[in-house]
């Protein structure tokens, strides 16, 4: 136990050298451009965390985040590479909003029915990635990538045709969905919904679920197919489940940004998450309390350099270029085996001797 | 004492060579000395430090210490290229061609084109059969190599080293997949090799084999040399094995042919396909009776892993029937099997045996998550429990069930898939090459869990291409070839007859009974 | 931006653009419009400009934090501002909003508009006496609700010189996809039109490119573009906001804008009151005869007078 | 009316427009079919083109030299690919997580450097791109002369590069290096071939060839940059790789379908045949799905594909 802590504190402060690392370099390419790296980073800073207004706006972004993030986590312990994560999230919030707004059910059954509805379309477009790759050996990661592509379009055609507002006068977008159906707000003025303990939710879920024998085989299949089939778990059908349920969760995260946030679709919903939440997944070590706490930093991240974008002129594709950063630092400290350094020079201590 | 050898006409002289993995001290301060126009026998338990003394001999390892002469000259060999400019060929235990590549292709790859960037595949192509028929083998140069018998991969191996130019030549086990005829083909070759002044190194387990070729022999223990002999007439085997283990070593099992009891595992015209949807077994038919070891000989590539696979439900069947008691479990999915109480201990432990990067308490319910919930969820107690106990009872030698499995040594690991598989009291146990690898320690072990788990009353299925082992262990044996049985020999048949048969030659014995 | 100056006398505004300050296009023309007018009121305006807000999940927040930054004007130049920002604009009802293009009003918001309508139809009276060949062509990026009026207006333009003429459209889809645009102009000019106008953003400069490839004639829109192909660039639409703008901030200053009917409130730039204009006609072909330009001359005066039909244009329906 | 639409010529503009369409796919995809088939499967090829569109633009702006852009685009397009080969192949890195985390650093490296050197203009900076190069005779041919001999030069470069790639690939040896670190790198090594040093090779390969398609964007296809330049050519031309089942040849007619697909969705548009345009522009994406459905099952991926090699693992 004891043990288990000292780990997961050495794995916070090496994930907080990373990011400092990142920054560093970050601040080199900022001085590049002839602005001060330490205004973009205060300003980011005080941007993410400046007012209650800023810092609710990173709660708000960290709800998506997280839900796709987890999403994405499944997938990748199977190693299965869904990259698809922003299409799984359109297509999730495509029937939720067809569901509340051409349903006519009443809220206490079309709520319910409207976030099914989001896990379904999710699950659908990542199954049928993971169908193409049982069935024709199709590899998931170009499959759900053109998906995300034919994801857009496809959001794009209804807004502009069969799902366009009919009083909207021919603005790209839906009616809104009805107030019933929204996630309620904290406090009126604020834009924090109650998705944030949906997403928490999902988090604590995740926790347990990694311990179930579901959980496992998702494991044992990212230790390889034979092993897996060996063991009496059938490969085929478990890298379709797997991919459903990375895209269901997708799914929610698309019900919990349309329903808590835009109450309606319109083109570019996604706001490119689905990297991000790659990103964040990783970062977090695919552990479920991990991607809440990297969720947090890059929502964090993410808002305040909007921010930064918008109080100074340093362009927000710095934002850009520090996520990337990161990113490299995290594989770079993956790939190097600090353990077999350390036990050569303790070998080699021990030789002198 | 051995320095005093070094002199001009030896090919190969390696001085005080140290190379340590990790913790591991593989070669401590070895010499080794191979003379031009010999063979020369290198000799030693597994993980001895054969063949990283080898991979460092052809610069895939680069020593900690230690010099290294080739004919006189002092060389630093940094990479395999190296080597090979140096003349030195290497056959390695698992065969490195690339298999959808062309016999030629392969050849190509090692060596520099006469058409400077173009390739010179006809040219190679012209060169390699004359080369092969120089040493009396036959081979199609355009022929890809997924299609070859191992045997015939082997020769590819060898002849690529002869085309670039090898005047020392090192095959690390070349003979544990081969036939008994086919090693003394090799050995034809080998011969004729050494005739033309050639020095060849000759890794192998098999003392008759270093008696019989060998003109001199060096033997490693625990990475250090314990000695070096000239073989003649004189030189026995107990001799090279006392080198060898430090002690003497007799396997000894009490082993009775044991009158089988019931039929158990009844398996009728199974025909599979392998993984290149080639008929694997065309037409197997074989009974596995409960508390008997029934050993299937043969050589690799035959049909047999096809056959493991098959009976546990990995792999499709496309006809015949497999039957547990009155139960037909052809084509049901592996967890069919497992909950039949069919073990199974698989040919690759790394890739299908055990979950690498698990840990081994984990590793230990594989099979088994359900049993071992609690509301749903995994119960962390009664998992550490079980370890414990495996751990004990099988002698498995880890710091705690917290490891990961890829940490434990061969040996090792093999124990943990031997606590899983023998730990749930299985009616049939499928054991395919059980102890590929195992030191004998190790081996001997895994053997007599094998022994204790007929005892138990299950019908076991030992696949092995070691004649030896089979025919220690047997209380009937099956040939396999070519996807079909042979023939069943009773307990105690000689070791021709089975070599015979494995090579797909009937016996007349058999002819008549049928 | 250059929020130096902490005069606190000074109006604070804020405009985002969705898109690029350099597109050539509708957020250039809204960036040089706007910075026209804040120098030429320097001393009472303190202006903020943030660009490429593209997004969808950033705009709420940034007007949010304009608003709570005690901005006097947002002006949120794009369509897809409109349901975050009348939201918002609930919760800060002394703060004033501007959206660009849309129809929903809050007591403190404002539209402004163009009735592109307009600008089309001289477009398409344009292209209809230019062409040699019958045939012109028209390029947009999606079809949204200005755009498709001014498709229109270029249809009925056309047709007013010439009943028969054929024109050929094409959505791309997507305003930034440049190669599209270029590659669907190329396709035209290949069948025979020889007169494009483009209604785009970044599209319109594959249009133009397209047409300095096959050496044929093409409108601009929104800022003149003959720069950018002096031998191709025929005339264009060009959108003069500061006539909208300067009526907004006089309404704002006046302290009455939130005392408007929701119609005073919609600002919209037309040919009648000079917020369009056309580019000066370019014709180094030689394709239009005198008489053409009168006919062209005639007919921006029959716009700026209001006697153009649109009803003619039937509502897009869904 | 149908037959009003589809005459000879319609056909003409259609062919040619689809070979113009088809390089900027084909190029980057001849480049992954060496990188691929080298074990690596390098999904930042997006990225890479889009720093190719940048530095081409850049050098041919500031030099006006043509080629200047190209060569810039090769250079820094080789230059993107070393971060890969650093990644994937000295770190031993997941290569999926690598391409990502390289599209996202690449995006915002093009479009920062971009506003960094030209800052903001009122007019777009332009270059003066590739002029059609007519092949005598040839191009004089009724219908073909347009179809395939009025293009610029860089699409002919590039179509002779199909028999280039083929040939390097098939009848050298240094192709023969290639395919084999990526089908057996232990069997490579052991013939003495350095796998990682072919590994870097690849990739850079890769990447010249990507940011030469980038330049060709902003240079030869257009004359501006954009952030969107690229528009998902990257991704499809990795997806062409797989489906062409890592062949040259096959490489160009899948790089050709693209073409003709995307061509034939912005005619028929403007010959006014109603279908929405969205769902034209699906077109490719689909078809990319369909085609890898078709090619998978059959496509020999090389053995180590996406595997990471270390001589020390056993
Ligand atoms: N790449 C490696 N990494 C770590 N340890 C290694 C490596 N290669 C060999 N070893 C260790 O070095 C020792 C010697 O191994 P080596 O393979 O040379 O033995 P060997 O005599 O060839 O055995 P075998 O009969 O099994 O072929 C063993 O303990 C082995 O585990
Ligand atoms: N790739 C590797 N990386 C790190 N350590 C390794 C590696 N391979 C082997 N080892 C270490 O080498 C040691 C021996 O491993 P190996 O698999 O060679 O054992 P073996 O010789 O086959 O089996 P046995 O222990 O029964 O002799 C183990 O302690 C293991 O941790
Ligand atoms: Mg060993
Ligand atoms: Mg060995």
């Amino acid at each position: 136990m004891k043990n288990k802590l000292i780990k997961n504190l050495n794995q916070l402060l090496l994930a907080i050298g990373i990011i400092i690392l990142s920054l560093l370099v970050g601040a080199i390419i900022i001085s590049f451009s002839g602005n001060s790296p330490l205004e973009a980073y205060s300003t980011m800073f005080n941007g993410a965390f400046g007012s209650k207004q800023r810092f609710m706006e990173v709660l708000v972004r960290m709800i998506p985040l997280v839900i796709m993030a987890l999403g994405t986590s499944v997938a990748f312990k199977a190693k299965l590479w869904n990259i698809g994560g922003d299409g799984q999230f359109i297509v999730g919030s495509i029937l939720a909003v067809s569901v509340s707004l051409y349903s006519g059910l009443p809220p206490v059954i079309g709520v319910p029915l409207s976030i099914i509805a989001a896990m379904i379309g999710g699950a659908l477009w990542s199954g049928l990635a993971g169908l193409l790759r049982v069935k024709f050996n199709a590899p998931e990661v170009i499959t759900t990538l053109m998906l995300n592509y034919i994801a857009v379009y496809l959001l794009s055609f209804l807004v502009y045709g069969p799902m366009m507002d009919p009083l909207g006068s021919k603005m790209p977008q839906t009616a809104n969905i009805s107030t019933a159906y929204r996630l309620p707000l904290f406090e009126s003025g604020n834009r924090l919904h109650m998705g944030i303990f949906i997403a928490l939710f999902i988090v604590v879920i995740m926790v347990f679920f990694w311990k179930t024998t579901v959980g496992y085989k998702i494991d044992l299949l990212g230790q390889g197919e034979k092993v897996t089939t060996y063991s009496g778990v059938s490969v085929k059908k478990m890298i379709v489940f797997t991919m459903a349920i990375s895209g269901l969760l997708a799914g929610i995260a698309g019900w919990t940004e349309v329903f808590g946030v835009q109450y309606r679709l319109l083109e570019g919903i996604t706001s490119g998450y689905g990297s991000i939440a790659v990103v964040i997944a990783l970062m977090g070590g695919l552990n479920p309390i991990g991607i809440l706490i990297s969720g947090f930093f890059f929502s964090a991240l993410l808002v305040g350099g909007s921010t930064m974008q918008r109080m100074t002129e340093i362009p927000y594709s710095i934002v850009e270029i520090v996520q990337g950063l990161i990113i490299i630092f995290i594989i770079a400290r993956t790939a190097i085996n600090f353990k077999e350094i350390k036990n050569r020079i303790t070998r080699r201590l021990s030789n002198v001797k | 004492m051995l320095g005093e050898l070094k002199n001009k006409h030896n090919a190969v002289e390696m001085h005080n060579i140290v190379k340590e993995f990790y913790d591991v001290r593989a070669n401590d301060d070895v010499d080794f000395f191979v003379k031009n126009g010999s063979i020369h026998g290198l000799l030693g338990e597994n993980g001895a430090g054969k063949t990283t003394l080898m991979n460092i001999l052809f610069g895939i390892y680069h020593p900690e210490e230690g010099e290294i002469f080739i004919n006189g000259e002092k060389q630093d060999i940094s990479s395999p290229t190296k080597a090979i400019s140096l003349g030195i060929g290497m056959v390695h235990q698992h065969f490195m061609l690339a298999r959808p590549f062309s016999i030629v292709e392969n050849v190509m790859l090692g060596r520099k084109s006469r058409k400077g960037i173009l390739l010179d595949t006809k040219e190679t192509a012209a060169d390699l059969v004359a080369l092969a028929e120089k040493y009396k083998m036959k081979i199609d140069p355009y022929a890809k190599v997924w299609q070859l018998s191992v045997g015939e991969q082997q020769r590819v191996e060898i002849l690529t080293a002869l085309y670039q130019g090898a005047e020392v030549l090192i095959l690390d086990e070349p003979t544990a997949v081969l036939t008994p005829q086919e090693v003394e083909g090799l050995f034809e070759t080998l011969r004729e090799m050494k005739n033309d002044g050639k020095a060849i190194i000759l890794i192998t387990h098999k003392l008759e084999e270093i008696l019989s070729i060998v003109d001199e022999v060096t033997v490693l223990r625990d990475g250090s040399m314990i000695g070096h002999v000239e073989v003649n007439e004189n030189t026995t085997k107990s001799e090279l094995t006392k080198m060898m283990v430090g002690r003497d070593v007799l396997f000894n099992f009490n082993k009775a042919c044991i009158k089988t009891g019931k039929e158990k595992l009844v398996i009728k015209d199974l025909k599979v396909l392998n993984d290149k949807n080639f008929l694997a077994l065309d037409g197997f038919s074989l009974d596995i009776h409960s508390g008997e070891i029934l050993g299937l000989a043969g050589v690799d590539g035959n049909g047999q892993k096809e056959l493991c696979e098959a009976i546990t439900g990995i792999r499709p069947i496309e006809a015949g029937e497999v039957k547990l008691d009155t139960i037909n479990i052809e084509n049901k999915p592996p967890i069919v099997a497992i909950n039949k109480g069919i073990s199974h201990i698989p040919e690759d432990r790394h890739i299908t045996g055990l979950a690498l990067g698990w840990s081994l308490k984990k590793n230990l319910i594989l099979k088994t998550f359900k049993d071992n919930t609690k509301f749903g969820l995994v119960d962390e107690k009664k998992i550490e429990k079980r370890w414990k106990s495996a751990q004990v009872d099988y002698d498995i030698k880890a710091n705690s069930g917290e490891d990961s499995a890829k940490d434990l040594s061969g040996g090792n690991q093999q124990k943990v898939i031997l606590a899983r598989e023998l730990g749930s009291h299985p009616v049939i146990l499928i054991a395919n090459q059980p102890t590929r690898g195992l030191d004998i320690g190790a081996t001997e072990y895994v053997r007599q869990k094998i022994i204790d788990a007929k005892g138990d009353g299950a019908g076991v299925l030992l696949v092995s291409a070691d004649l030896e082992e089979i025919l220690q262990l047997s209380d009937r044996i099956a040939v396999i070839y070519d996807g079909k049985i042979m023939g069943i020999l009773p307990c105690g048949s000689n070791v021709k007859n089975i070599g015979e048969l494995m090579m797909g030659k009937k016996l007349e014995v058999e002819e008549n009974e049928k | 931006n250059d929020n130096g100056s902490d005069d606190s006398n000074k109006m604070k505004v804020a405009l985002i653009l969705p898109g690029k300050k350099d597109d050539l296009s509708f957020n250039q023309s809204m960036y040089e419009g706007m910075m026209a007018y804040a120098d030429a009121n320097s001393d009472k305006i303190d202006l903020n400009i943030t660009e490429n807000m593209y997004e969808v999940s950033d705009i709420e927040p940034a007007l949010l934090d304009f608003a709570d930054q005690g901005f006097d004007v947002i002006i949120g130049h794009g369509f897809q501002f409109m349901e975050p920002l009348v939201k918002v604009a609930k919760q800060y009802p002394d703060t004033i909003f501007l959206l660009g293009t849309g129809y929903k009003f809050e007591e403190n918001t404002a539209i402004y508009d163009v009735s592109l309508q307009d600008g089309g139809y001289q477009m398409g009276v344009i292209a209809a006496l230019a062409t040699q060949s019958n045939k012109i062509g028209v390029i947009g990026g999606a079809d949204v609700s200005e755009i498709y009026r001014g498709h229109e207006g270029y249809k009925l333009g056309a047709k007013s010189i010439n009943p028969n003429i054929e024109i050929q459209e094409v959505y791309t889809g997507d305003w930034t996809d440049t190669a599209g645009a270029k590659e669907a102009a190329v396709g035209m000019y290949d069948s025979g039109v020889d007169v494009i106008w483009h209604s785009g953003d970044g599209i319109g400069l594959g249009v133009v490119q397209a047409a300095k490839e096959k050496d044929k004639y093409v409108l601009g829109n929104v800022a003149d573009q003959l720069k950018l192909a002096p031998e191709n660039v025929l005339s264009g639409v060009v959108y003069k906001w500061e006539t909208v703008l300067e009526n907004i901030f006089n309404d704002i200053e006046n302290e009455n804008i939130m005392n408007l009917t929701d119609e005073e409130r919609f600002y919209i730039i037309t040919a009648e009151n000079g917020g369009q204009t056309y580019a000066e006609i370019n014709d180094p072909k030689g394709w239009l005869a005198s008489d053409d330009l009168s006919k062209i001359e005639s007919s921006w005066n029959a716009l700026k007078a209001g006697e153009i039909d649109f009803s003619v244009i039937k509502e897009p329906t869904n | 009316m149908l037959s009003n639409i589809f005459t000879v010529s319609f056909f003409v503009s259609l062919l040619a427009s689809t070979i113009r369409l088809a390089t900027p796919i084909l190029l980057p995809a001849l480049g992954q079919t060496f990188t691929q088939r080298a074990g690596i499967l390098n999904l930042s090829v997006e990225a890479t083109m889009t720093i190719g569109a940048v530095a081409g633009f850049a050098a041919t702006f500031f030099s006006g030299s043509l080629w200047l852009g190209i060569l810039s685009g090769m250079v820094f397009g080789m230059l993107y690919g070393l971060f890969m080969a650093i990644l994937s192949v000295t770190l031993r890195a997941n290569q999926v997580i690598a391409g990502i985390t390289l599209n996202i650093l690449g995006a915002g490296l093009a479009v920062f450097f971009y506003r960094v050197i030209f800052g903001i203009q009122s007019l777009p900076p332009q270059v003066e791109p590739f002029k059609m190069l007519k092949i005598p005779f040839l191009s004089d041919i009724p219908f073909i002369g347009v179809i395939f001999f009025q293009h610029n030069i860089i699409v002919y470069l590039a179509f002779i590069m199909v028999i280039v790639t083929w040939f390097i690939l098939e009848k050298t040896t240094f192709g023969l290096k290639i395919k084999a670190v990526g089908e057996n790198p232990k069997a490579a090594d052991s013939k003495g071939i350095s796998v990682n040093k072919y590994r870097y090779i690849a990739i850079l390969i890769g990447g010249i060839y990507a940011g030469a398609a980038g330049a060709f964007m902003s240079i030869g296809y257009l004359n501006i940059f954009t952030e969107s330049i690229i528009g998902g050519r990257g991704f499809i031309a990795v997806s062409v790789v797989i489906f062409a089942r890592f062949l040259p040849i096959r490489a160009m007619w899948g790089a050709l379908l693209f073409g003709v697909a995307s061509a034939l969705q912005l005619r028929l548009q403007a010959l006014g045949i109603d279908v929405a345009n969205q769902l034209m522009l699906m077109l490719p994406y689909a078809l990319t799905i369909i085609a890898l459905v078709l090619a998978s099952k059959k496509a020999e991926f090389p053995s180590a594909y996406t595997i990471p090699y270390s001589r020390k693992e056993r």
